[in-house]
């Protein structure tokens, strides 16, 4: 175990804690200690900024879209304005925030500190990421910036290969470029999780956040690639002129789909996984016990990695697709939702008996059950063959993905980065600010999403400019929940930044959580640990952790091996 | 357990490195195979579609220089397993012959796929360049054996890519051997090199038959 | 470290030069039957027999480069795990996919 | 009509019933579950909420009974859902036998759609009530989609594919349908109505409007049989002579090498002296018509041979209209 001789202040939570004395941020200094870095933690940082660059350009192009939409004709911009709008709002956020978001920020910053290493196996390889993000981010912004790109981020061919009049090309190449950044990710987290665990720390023992990144780095490494050689081979058919899925040259543009949607759907899970990991982290450190079914939800990720691979088809219900090969997709397609299910219920399960506080990250925990739980539920409409025929590209699946997307996966990171926030920068949130924040995304999500599965059953077309008169009211009050939901997150942005300089100086472990990661200094040291740690006990246990200053009664009581009977 | 080697500041020991490069690539290689599966996938349909055209266009390819060409490139990949071997064993000359040997065959592979790319350009077999299957060829022939021609230069063409940057590594490895560099207790560089040589052979042993061997009789 | 010390020494198995030898010499005379092969129309014998002669043989060159050349024979568990991933995710791929194509027609 | 703020569409065809009956099902399970678990989430966030600031909870690590439960129970739901799906689905891909057949042409960004009497209708579809009617989808350029939500039915329309949809509408009246798959710039604005009509109205509708003799495309397909030109030219385009489909305003390209556009003169030279310009891979088999029809018959022949212009194409393979050849 660490000793505790650089951990910033008196061990235990009497208060007046000081900032360690030497640590990741202040060891080195200069613009060129950042961009060569090597450290996990400064990378994961870089990819902070990043990809909040691109969530902020993906939200103001989904700003103007609520804005056109309020009035049936929209006249706040043209329908090759609008079309574009829609498209790079999608590619901006699925492919340059939504899935590096979670792991290349907090997966990067984490994993090793959680399985207490020194850095990820490969660390130049790691700011190799980085780089290889940057410049597909240029290709994509270049595209933006020159003439725009109207295909939507599915790139169905052929609009996508001939029809399209907007710059597809430096898109297509960006993407692909991108996607390097991802795999390289992905094989970087497997073989750290793999081979660099320090002594004591057995997969059972592993954080279900590093079981959540392992199952979304094995969905980058086998899924990345086949998105990667699919845009390449549609970008060739535009430059050159070729056929791979042009009718009119022999080839087939659903076989595009069927490639596209290999990736893209299990994409869906490289996006929730990791949410998912930080929900188990959170829910078990502010109930104070240990997670309910430890196994069952560690094993329902790597299930969720895997069967999502085998689902994919059921994108394209109604392209004509052999009736046999639908009715194989939806039947696969409700098996995946069971381990989705699986950890709903033990997530609640969590709670029960618990010391529930009501802090910041666990009011994202309870907002995420809620809302993932919606946006799963509705995903079972889309799985059923005979109401997808009505439901198919209607707002009924915008409404659906963006409960998974956004209030899935951009609530767990925001829950994430308040949780770890104490990590990262060694201080604390101003927390009344960030519960009002909190409970105004809450509030303002269900407001703009709720009524769009509604537009959705009442059959208004996802991709529309104008709609008819009769679907207003409804788009009305999605407008009216978007702007409350653009104030959330703007907050965070502001407090956060704002607590780096100000904030409440945290301590090793505020909280106080478990987690290998919070046995060192906040923020930590560039090597992590002074000494390499030993894991002698199991995870989320606070009933046999005697240094967290808790009001653990008697002797330690027997734990069995697995965190479950 | 102390050896020679660089170890590097993110890990305990040098077995912990060594296994999480050969990992490392192992898993890399997992992702190159579902890259090319996504070229392979889109040649299965499209010749499942069109079979005869397919058939047709694959004998104006070159067998002799197809079959040659797999002929070297599986000899570069005994002489690259050959490499590795002398590393394990300590010869540091014979890592050094057998690494230019490899550079050597797969320059002779590159070589000669360069002559069947000029063959093609001279028939007038180049997608998006000059493509003109045959004279008087009716317009979906055309564009049916331009489909399986778009599919041979990507595929061969991302497999000569790979063999561009293999040969890259070749010349780093031969450099970093003339010095004397690998050692038993030290060969993971050529290791991993060799993994990936011979994961890029295992390509074209699939690109050959499909590409070249489709209706020969 | 964990679950790695057990896999250290199987990593530096030395394979001699006589077997990279014969496995050459072996995926010569594959080569040279797969082009021998090609040149008879054994599709007349059943259906479609030309190309699974084809790739049967190519898979078997594929499956002496893996186990020897790249020592897949010799690697630990996980190594051959992480192989059998990739062809399972490459044949899933494949297959899913033509099993759309191909149940069209069925009624 | 409904009230200010439906939450339905219109139930106006056979399908509608059991897919909102389905939805309903499919609502109660998920209400129960997301009730439940809310329910319990904010129960327990009350009644456990922290007492002491160094409380801990009770230490529950899992329940294998538990487990299997909510492995299975949702299991079992789930496939109920699929079974649902799968019968609306299995019957909605198989249209009955006894249908009306009306061709649908999507384009960039407009609907073409032809009656089985030839008559033709932009954006607008007239069906009679009570008859199983069969759409059949193409598409001349990119993917389309025809949904029609108070029918609960859309199919994609796939450029180079044929696809079919069916339904049977019960309900007269005027509902919209739309291109519910992205197609570019206007997209939004590829939509129409159906009109659902009782059959004498629509006898009437299709009487009054059509004016069958006068058409010269009807009028040139029964030359077409007549003059034996049907044939050669087979529509699939494994006659004698190509197929004409799709051939107006195409590229055709020629026997001695050269490609011509097939304009109306390209047409009209074509038949009265087919051999000036024979299409490559055909021999020049077909007699000249030269003094043997009237302008009219002409005009009506060549108009036949537009209106196939948009027609689906059944090609080999790809589906694209065998435009190299006349």
């Amino acid at each position: 175990m660490s000793t505790p001789n650089n951990l910033g202040g008196p061990p235990s939570n009497s208060g007046g804690y000081q900032l360690p004395r030497d640590h990741y941020l202040n060891s080195t200094y200069g613009i060129r200690s950042w961009l060569l870095t090597t450290d996990h933690k400064r990378i994961a940082l870089l990819y902070l900024i990043s990809v909040t660059f691109f969530f902020f350009i993906g939200g103001t192009f989904a700003s103007l879209i609520r804005i056109h939409l309020l009035t049936p004709n929209g006249y706040l911009v043209t329908p090759e304005t609008y079309n574009k709008l829609f498209t790079m709002h999608g590619v901006a956020m699925i492919f340059f925030f939504l899935i590096p978001s979670i792991p290349a920020v907090l997966g990067n910053f984490l994993i090793p500190l959680m399985i207490g290493a020194k850095d990820l196996a490969f660390p130049k390889i790691n700011l190799l990421s980085w780089y290889i993000y940057l410049v597909g981010g240029c290709f994509v912004l270049y595209s933006f910036a020159t003439g725009g790109l109207d295909t939507g981020w599915t790139f169905y061919t052929p609009l996508s290969s001939v029809y399209s009049n907007s710059a597809v090309t430096p898109a297509v190449l960006g993407i692909f470029i991108n996607g390097f950044s991802s795999i390289l990710t992905g094989l970087n987290f497997i073989v750290t999780i793999h081979t660099m665990r320090a002594p004591g720390m057995t997969w059972f023992r592993l954080p279900l956040f590093v079981w959540a990144h392992y199952a979304t780095s094995v969905i980058f490494i086998l899924g990345t690639p086949v998105i990667a050689i699919t845009l390449l081979l549609a970008g060739l058919e535009r430059m050159l002129h070729l056929g791979f899925f042009n009718p009119v040259l022999g080839g087939d543009p659903i076989l595009f789909q069927h490639l596209f949607w290999f990736y893209s759907h299990p994409a869906v899970y490289i996006m929730i996984l990791p949410a998912m990991g930080v929900i188990s982290e959170i829910i078990p450190t502010f109930a104070r016990k240990p997670i309910f079914g430890y196994s069952f939800i560690a094993g329902s990720s790597i299930a969720i990695a895997v069967i999502g691979f085998f689902v994919w088809a059921h994108h394209m219900f109604l392209t004509g697709e052999s009736a046999y090969a639908a009715l194989t997709f939806s039947f696969l397609s409700y098996l995946v939702a069971i381990p989705s299910a699986v950890k709903t219920f033990n997530w609640t399960s969590t709670l029960y008996k618990g010391s529930i506080s009501w802090e910041t990250p666990m009011l994202y925990g309870l907002g995420f059950i809620g809302l993932f739980l919606i946006g799963g539920l509705t995903g079972l409409f889309l799985a059923c063959l005979g109401l997808d025929i009505h439901l198919h590209d209607t707002y009924f699946v915008i409404a659906h993905f963006h409960y998974i997307m956004v209030g899935g996966a951009v609530m767990g990171y925001v829950g994430g980065l308040h949780f770890w926030w104490p990590k990262i920068t060694g201080r604390l949130y101003p927390e009344g600010l960030a519960k009002t924040a909190a409970v105004t995304l809450f509030i303002g999500f269900n407001l703009t999403f709720f009524p769009q599965f509604i537009l959705g059953y009442l059959g208004m077309p996802r991709r529309y400019h104008s709609y008819p008169p009769e679907f207003q009211v409804f788009n009305v009050m999605s407008t009216a929940g978007a702007s409350i939901l653009a104030l959330g997150y703007l907050l965070p942005m502001i407090y956060l930044t704002w607590s780096m300089r100000y904030g409440k100086i945290a301590g090793p472990n505020p909280w106080p959580a478990t987690g290998l990661e919070w046995k060192t200094a906040s923020p930590p040291l560039t090597e992590n640990f002074d000494v390499t740690p030993e894991v002698n006990w199991e995870p989320y246990d606070f009933d046999n952790r005697h240094d967290l200053g808790l009001d653990v009664k008697g002797a330690p009581s027997l734990a069995p091996a697995h965190g479950d009977d | 357990m102390h050896r020679t080697g660089e170890l590097y500041g993110q890990f305990e020991n040098l077995d912990q490195q060594r296994e999480s490069a050969s990992l490392g690539m192992w898993v890399f290689l997992v992702t190159e195979v579902l890259f090319f599966g996504g070229m392979f996938m889109t040649y299965t349909l499209n010749r499942s579609t069109y079979p005869e055209i397919f058939g047709e266009a694959s004998r104006s390819i070159n067998l002799t220089l197809g079959a040659i060409n797999t002929v070297v490139l599986i000899g570069s990949s005994l002489t690259m397993a050959m490499s590795v071997w002398a590393a394990q064993v300590g010869k540091k000359q014979l890592v050094s012959i057998f690494l230019i040997l490899t550079l050597v065959l797969g320059s002779v592979f590159l070589g000669i796929k360069g002559v069947e790319y000029h063959e093609k350009f001279v028939e007038h077999h180049v997608p998006g360049l000059n493509f003109n299957f045959e004279p008087g060829a009716d317009a979906a022939t055309n564009s049916h054996a331009q489909l399986f021609f778009s599919l041979y230069f990507a595929m061969t063409g991302l497999h000569a890519l790979h063999m561009i940057i293999g040969a890259g590594l070749l010349i780093w490895l031969i450099r970093e051997s003339f010095k004397g560099r690998f050692t038993p207790e030290y060969s993971t560089p050529v290791d991993l090199v060799g993994l990936y040589w011979h994961f890029v052979d295992i390509v074209w042993i699939f690109l050959f038959p499909l590409l070249y061997l489709i209706d020969r009789h | 470290m964990s679950d790695n010390s057990s896999d250290t020494h199987s990593e530096h198995h030395i394979v001699s030069p006589k077997v990279y030898l014969t496995i050459f010499a072996a995926l010569m005379v594959c080569t040279f039957l797969t082009v021998e092969a090609a040149k008879i129309d054994l599709n007349a014998y059943f259906g479609g027999l030309n190309i699974i002669v084809a790739l049967v043989i190519a898979t078997f060159k594929a499956s002496l480069v893996v186990l020897f050349f790249m020592h897949g024979k010799y690697s630990p568990k996980r190594t051959k795990l992480v192989i059998i991933c990739s062809i399972f995710w490459l044949a899933t791929m494949l297959f899913m996919t033509m099993s759309d194509y191909v149940t069209r027609a069925w009624k | 009509m409904q009230s200010q703020l439906p939450l339905y569409p219109e139930q106006a065809s056979n399908f509608a019933p059991s897919v909102d009956a389905l939805m309903v099902y499919i609502i109660a399970i998920c209400l129960f579950f997301a009730v439940a678990v809310t329910i319990a989430v904010v129960y327990f966030f009350f009644k456990y909420k922290r007492k002491s600031p160094g409380e801990i909870g009770i230490p529950i690590h899992g329940d294998m009974r538990l487990e299997v439960v909510w492995l299975v129970v949702p299991l079992l739901l789930a496939l109920t859902m699929f079974a649902g799906g799968a019968v609306i689905y299995v019957d909605y891909r198989r249209p009955p036998l006894d249908t009306l057949d009306i061709y649908v042409i999507g384009k960039q960004w407009m609907w073409k759609l032809q009656q089985p009497t030839g008559l033709r209708e932009i954006n607008e579809l007239h069906v009679p009530v009570g008859r199983n009617v069969k759409l059949i989808l193409a598409s001349e350029d990119v993917i389309h989609n025809f949904s029609v939500p108070d029918f609960r039915v859309k199919m994609d329309v796939v450029p180079g594919h044929y696809n079919t949809m069916w339904f049977r509408p019960t309900k007269p009246g005027r509902y919209h349908f739309f291109c519910s798959q992205y197609c570019g710039t206007n997209h939004a604005l590829m939509g129409g109505w159906v009109t659902v009509m009782e059959p004498s109205d629509y006898e009437t509708w299709l009487s009054g409007t059509s004016a069958a003799d006068a058409n010269p495309v009807v009028a040139g397909q029964k030359l077409f049989t007549e003059k034996a030109c049907a044939t050669c030219h087979l529509q699939d385009g494994s006659g004698r002579a190509p197929s004409l489909n799709g051939v107006y305003e195409a590229k055709v390209l020629l026997a001695d090498g050269s490609t011509v556009t097939a304009d109306d003169a390209y047409l009209r030279e074509s038949i009265l002296a087919p051999s000036a310009k024979i299409v490559a891979g055909y021999q020049p088999l077909m007699p000249p018509f030269q003094g043997q029809l009237t302008e009219e018959e002409i005009l009506a022949l060549t108009a036949y041979i537009k209106s196939l212009q948009s027609q689906p194409v059944p090609a080999k393979g790809a589906g694209v209209a065998p435009a190299g050849k006349k």
